[in-house]
């Protein structure tokens, strides 16, 4: 029985829930609609109004009721309708969430789920990646999970978290891939980087959708006889340096990936860390694809152009291997 | 204008909108001509109407994702807004943004983003802006009373209120938004019910009838216009539609559908002409002929229209570049 | 609680309240003692103590700048609190945060971050959390008259009252936010005016008279405890001092402070205490210097607490850090 | 006449106001109290309540409004009374101010100042450096000036920007640094990175006070033999790569600062540029000091363990030039 990115979510919350009464969730449509992605569907008809809470449109309430629970013992998972929006709660996050527990040592055991990513035709406000304004607030956690597997066992270990953590959902995945999960419980850890593809010749960091071009890529890689290792960072913060580090040592060459925009993206902490701390194994400049820096747009061919693909993967990676 | 002119300026305008919308909604959104969120404003065109047509040209508008007529009674073409929803370099925001988050300063009308009501303080900062140069412009302010619920709505009105811009804030109270019921969106029964806590005069009016809707904004732009500041005005309507053209909108009573469907703003102002001597039925369905084909030649000027070149992906990031 | 007892209450926690602000505006602050913004709520004393007075322990309390009060009700002692001033490791917060930026979730008070009315959703979060978990606890959520300007405010206060939780929310209208007056913040004349916008009832008291408060507030608790929703209380009063320590406040004029200062809600409720003969001048004056012996304790104890050892700075960024 | 940075930014919004009736200054306690700090002290007195506008509190207002007033051919700029406080406002900037032109290609010719900075004591929420929130975000314009003579220059180019431009005066640097100014008007154009002290063996590429830090240091290790060159930034976005890779191409060995916290900060933005542009001229780590992944705590000795100072930063590049 396969299993969607999107139902590995819902599968998390609701055994989660089963689990732990004090588990609720809070948000825009969610109740009887189920979500604007359907997410939250059956949860209301199963755990009810108490503990599937509808609020008004209203994201900084949303995100600070959720600290106000979270600081009374409880354990809410808000919801964002779109990542775009969280925008609106800002303050809450990066200056309420995120500083509790440094000033005043108050868990605030609350997360944040947040459709975000383009690919989906959604135009400039509804295809965002807005994950570097939280990877760079400290006291936040960050995860972006790109298989279902990882989806349900991060949202899992994202709620028994007792620090605040941004769950980006990437909205182009949530029906595109199935997994055969296993049916015994399990949770993914954060904090944890995985090697999705094992290679020698060149390290590609990536996470969320791009894990999928990246290992596109890596393919067609393959067959021009380049063995690509492809990792999927999962958790943005804290970061897994480690990991990604390891692999660089391996392979000597990397190419760092991202969805998001180009200037203050992931790939620039990648590089930094990656520069500082292994240096002496690198045989070829640090290289980046991602998103060039404008907004999302809307029209087709130039949300395709916008986008990073396998093609522009595979052209960077021919060059770095020339170099 | 005579009371005649007025009501065909009304009935077309309403038409027209509806026919735009239907042809979005029903016919090129599932010929998947149109990719991407789709919103209309079926049943609630009395609104858009009823208030642009109050508009000087002067007036800056703030429409919303529900009030497409505004764009169509300050002259943007039908073609150009089919474009816009197809993605196309001739819509209005050249394929960059989708469906109704556009705007065109030359006919004075300002984008929505998407977040919801992040337009009200931007609309007081215009009004600001107008009065600063000595214009005698008024800003319309359009938002749903879901949209109420949010903190930049609420920093915008009281910005307005205390500075006594000229700004009217028009409300559709549709009494959803997306699923959720007015009853889960406020705790007071009317968005009017909000105007004390800015002190600003607040006044409900059946957003079903455009022509209450034109005298209510009237009153409205005029106290706006003469320097008393801002007025609320709240127009009582019913989202005839999902919220979204891929919402089925199973969380709506069906009788409720049936009982406003009977208020058709549309339907409701053609008796209205017939009874009052504005119009025969001749004329009115030579109106409605004649907005088929204006939106026949609009859908096909937007087909026509290119897909934007790819290799301006990055212009107009920044003015220079 | 006898009268006399709740009187002697009274006056005890608002002369410490007082003490502890003095030492620290006037003394330590102006010693180099205190680095950083001091606010304080001299001459609005009667606000903190007369509400916080009311709540049960399982209450839980979310005081703004001007409300030390409330800490040293629920039983934070002053020499935590001076020790907090001062940056020092036996502070509430450890020398982590300044000031009034503490919370001890021992006491059931939760910390304001700096940007007003912040506290303001999270307190309706905290209200959903005490009715899920089915205890009848209220949440008294504290904020200034400017504070209601910004979106949080609405979005909280809107959120609590649809969902009808047990809050009261306590607003200080001291007339002032920094510089600016009433009427550059909001158009309408009372913070009360706002209720009707969320249908939930507003009243104003004298917020300069202990025992007004301490009714009110109670008639105020035991709305919301009975499951009836929000309720705001606006009290009216005046800001004896600056902004903050580094503010002369020359934009206030001076008559206000005059006649302000004649309705010191401390001074007031002594003579109120003699008239009613709830105590006497000897009991008063002991009161006074008791007060006075404890602040003296305080200041010793914060004085020999030691700084934050560097060392700890990257600790509880992160639970397991 | 020595002027102040804080003297220099009030001459260049006076001069501005004095030019362009179209300019316009709208915050909290901007006008007659003359700002928080002071930054606007007579300017109420010399325009008048039109143009220097106190506003209720509400960053989102002050923003949105600053917008609406910038679409309709003004040129306000919008105070926060501490760069802390932007997050209130940030939808606002981020999506509704710098999308707008690539949107609907609608001008928004705006500045918003922002006090941010630490080593005031200010504690968790009065000492902020929150450009990084920005500088991800393509649209914007990102200026954080250093000496007296570039804050003026600065901001008088901010105001006649037709973009959106956020100005980052740095608190501590307010009444700390004094400096004769030219008495003829002059501007200094946003983009431009600047080389304010000239090396051949470290290139040190900072902005905002860490400037005043990194010349110290450079001080420090003159007299150990190093000739340091140090690059100030000046505008973080769009940022003048040229010059950091020019720096680094004559080095050969960079170290990147800044008072932001670690993770997600400028310098990992800088390290990618530098590795991707001009790998082969390095010849050591690309190393970082800035202050550690916590917020800004309030207590002098956590405040001093926290920020960056021409200590560490020495240190660290002995530990390169012994690499
Ligand atoms: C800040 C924000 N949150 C959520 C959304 C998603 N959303 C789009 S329209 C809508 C409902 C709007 O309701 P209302 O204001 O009543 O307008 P209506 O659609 O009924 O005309 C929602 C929740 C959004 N656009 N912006
Ligand atoms: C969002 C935000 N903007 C600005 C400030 C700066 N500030 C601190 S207190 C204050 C005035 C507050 O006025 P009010 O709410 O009436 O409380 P009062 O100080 O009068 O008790 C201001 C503007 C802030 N703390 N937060
Ligand atoms: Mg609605
Ligand atoms: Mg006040």
């Amino acid at each position: 029985m396969s299993t969607t990115y999107l139902e590995a979510i819902r599968e998390g919350l609701w055994e989660e829930m089963e689990r732990d009464p004090n588990v609720f969730l809070l948000g825009e449509d969610i109740g009887a609609y189920g979500g604007a992605f359907k997410v939250t569907a059956g949860l209301f008809e199963r755990f009810g109004a108490r503990r599937v809470v509808d609020t008004p449109i209203s994201e900084a309430a949303i995100v600070g009721a959720a600290i106000g629970a979270a600081l009374m013992g409880l354990r809410p998972v808000a919801e964002m309708q779109f990542a775009d929006f969280i925008t609106c709660g800002f303050d809450q996050i990066v200056n309420f969430a995120a500083k509790c527990r440094y000033r005043w040592n108050a868990s605030v055991p609350m997360v944040v789920r947040a459709p975000s990513g383009g690919g989906v035709h959604g135009g400039p406000f509804h295809s965002q990646n807005p994950e570097m304004w939280f990877v760079r607030t400290p006291g936040l956690k960050v995860v972006a999970p790109a298989t279902a597997y990882d989806a349900k066992g991060l949202i899992k270990s994202a709620i028994r978290d007792n620090d605040p953590v941004l769950f980006f959902e990437h909205k182009a995945l949530y029906r595109r891939i199935k997994e055969d999960l296993p049916t015994e419980e399990y949770t993914v850890p954060i904090g944890k980087a995985k090697v999705v593809r094992e290679g020698t010749d060149l390290t590609i960091v990536t996470y969320g959708a791009m894990v999928w071009v990246a290992l596109e890529a890596a393919g067609t890689l393959a067959e021009e006889g380049a063995s690509v290792e492809v990792v999927d960072l999962r958790t943005l913060l804290p970061l897994d340096r480690e990991t990604v580090c390891e692999s660089v040592k391996k392979t000597s060459k990397v190419l760092l990936l991202h969805e998001d925009t180009r200037t203050g993206g992931m790939a620039g902490e990648l590089a930094a860390s990656i520069s500082e701390s292994v240096f002496e194994y690198l045989d070829g400049p640090i290289v980046r694809v991602s998103a060039p820096d404008t907004p999302v747009p809307y029209s087709p061919p130039l949300e395709d152009a916008f986008l990073p693909n396998a093609e522009k993967v595979v052209e960077k990676a021919r060059w770095l291997f020339r170099y | 204008m005579s009371a005649a002119d007025l009501a065909h300026n009304c009935l077309y305008y309403m038409s027209l909108m509806r026919e735009v919308e239907d042809r979005i909604e029903r016919k090129l959104y599932r010929q998947g001509k149109i990719v991407g969120g789709v919103y209309v404003g079926r049943g609630q065109e009395a609104i858009p109407v009823g208030t642009a047509l109050v508009a000087e040209p002067g007036d800056v508008l703030f429409p919303s994702h529900r009030d497409m007529a505004v764009f169509l009674i300050r002259g943007v073409t039908p073609g150009r807004i089919l474009a816009q929803y197809m993605g196309r370099a001739g819509g209005v925001t050249g394929g960059r943004d989708a469906n109704m988050h556009m705007g065109d300063l030359n006919h004075n009308i300002v984008s929505i983003i998407s977040a919801l009501a992040a337009t009200v303080p931007v609309a007081a900062g215009a009004a600001l802006a107008l009065r600063y140069q000595g214009k005698n412009g008024v800003v319309f302010s359009y938002f749903g009373e879901g949209s109420t619920s949010r903190g930049d709505w609420h920093e915008g009105v009281n910005f307005a209120t205390v500075q006594k811009l000229p700004v009217v804030f028009l409300c559709n109270n549709n009494q959803y938004a997306y699923s959720t019921p007015l009853s889960l969106q406020m705790a007071c029964a009317n968005v009017a019910d909000r105007g004390p806590a800015y002190n600003m005069p607040a006044e409900i009016v059946d957003g079903n009838d455009v022509l209450a809707v034109y005298e209510a904004t009237r009153r409205a732009v005029e106290y706006a216009r003469a320097g008393n500041g801002p007025y609320l005005l709240e127009c009582k309507t019913f989202r005839m539609t999902g919220h979204s053209a891929h919402d089925a909108a199973h969380y709506v009573p069906k009788d409720l559908f049936e009982e406003w469907g009977k208020l058709d703003p549309i339907t409701r102002f053609e008796a209205r002409m017939l009874a009052e001597g504005w119009g025969t039925q001749t004329e009115i369905d030579e109106l409605r002929a004649a907005v088929h084909r204006e939106v026949d030649e609009g859908v096909a000027w937007a087909e026509q229209s290119p897909y934007p070149d790819p290799a301006t992906l990055l212009d107009g990031v920044y003015e220079s570049s």
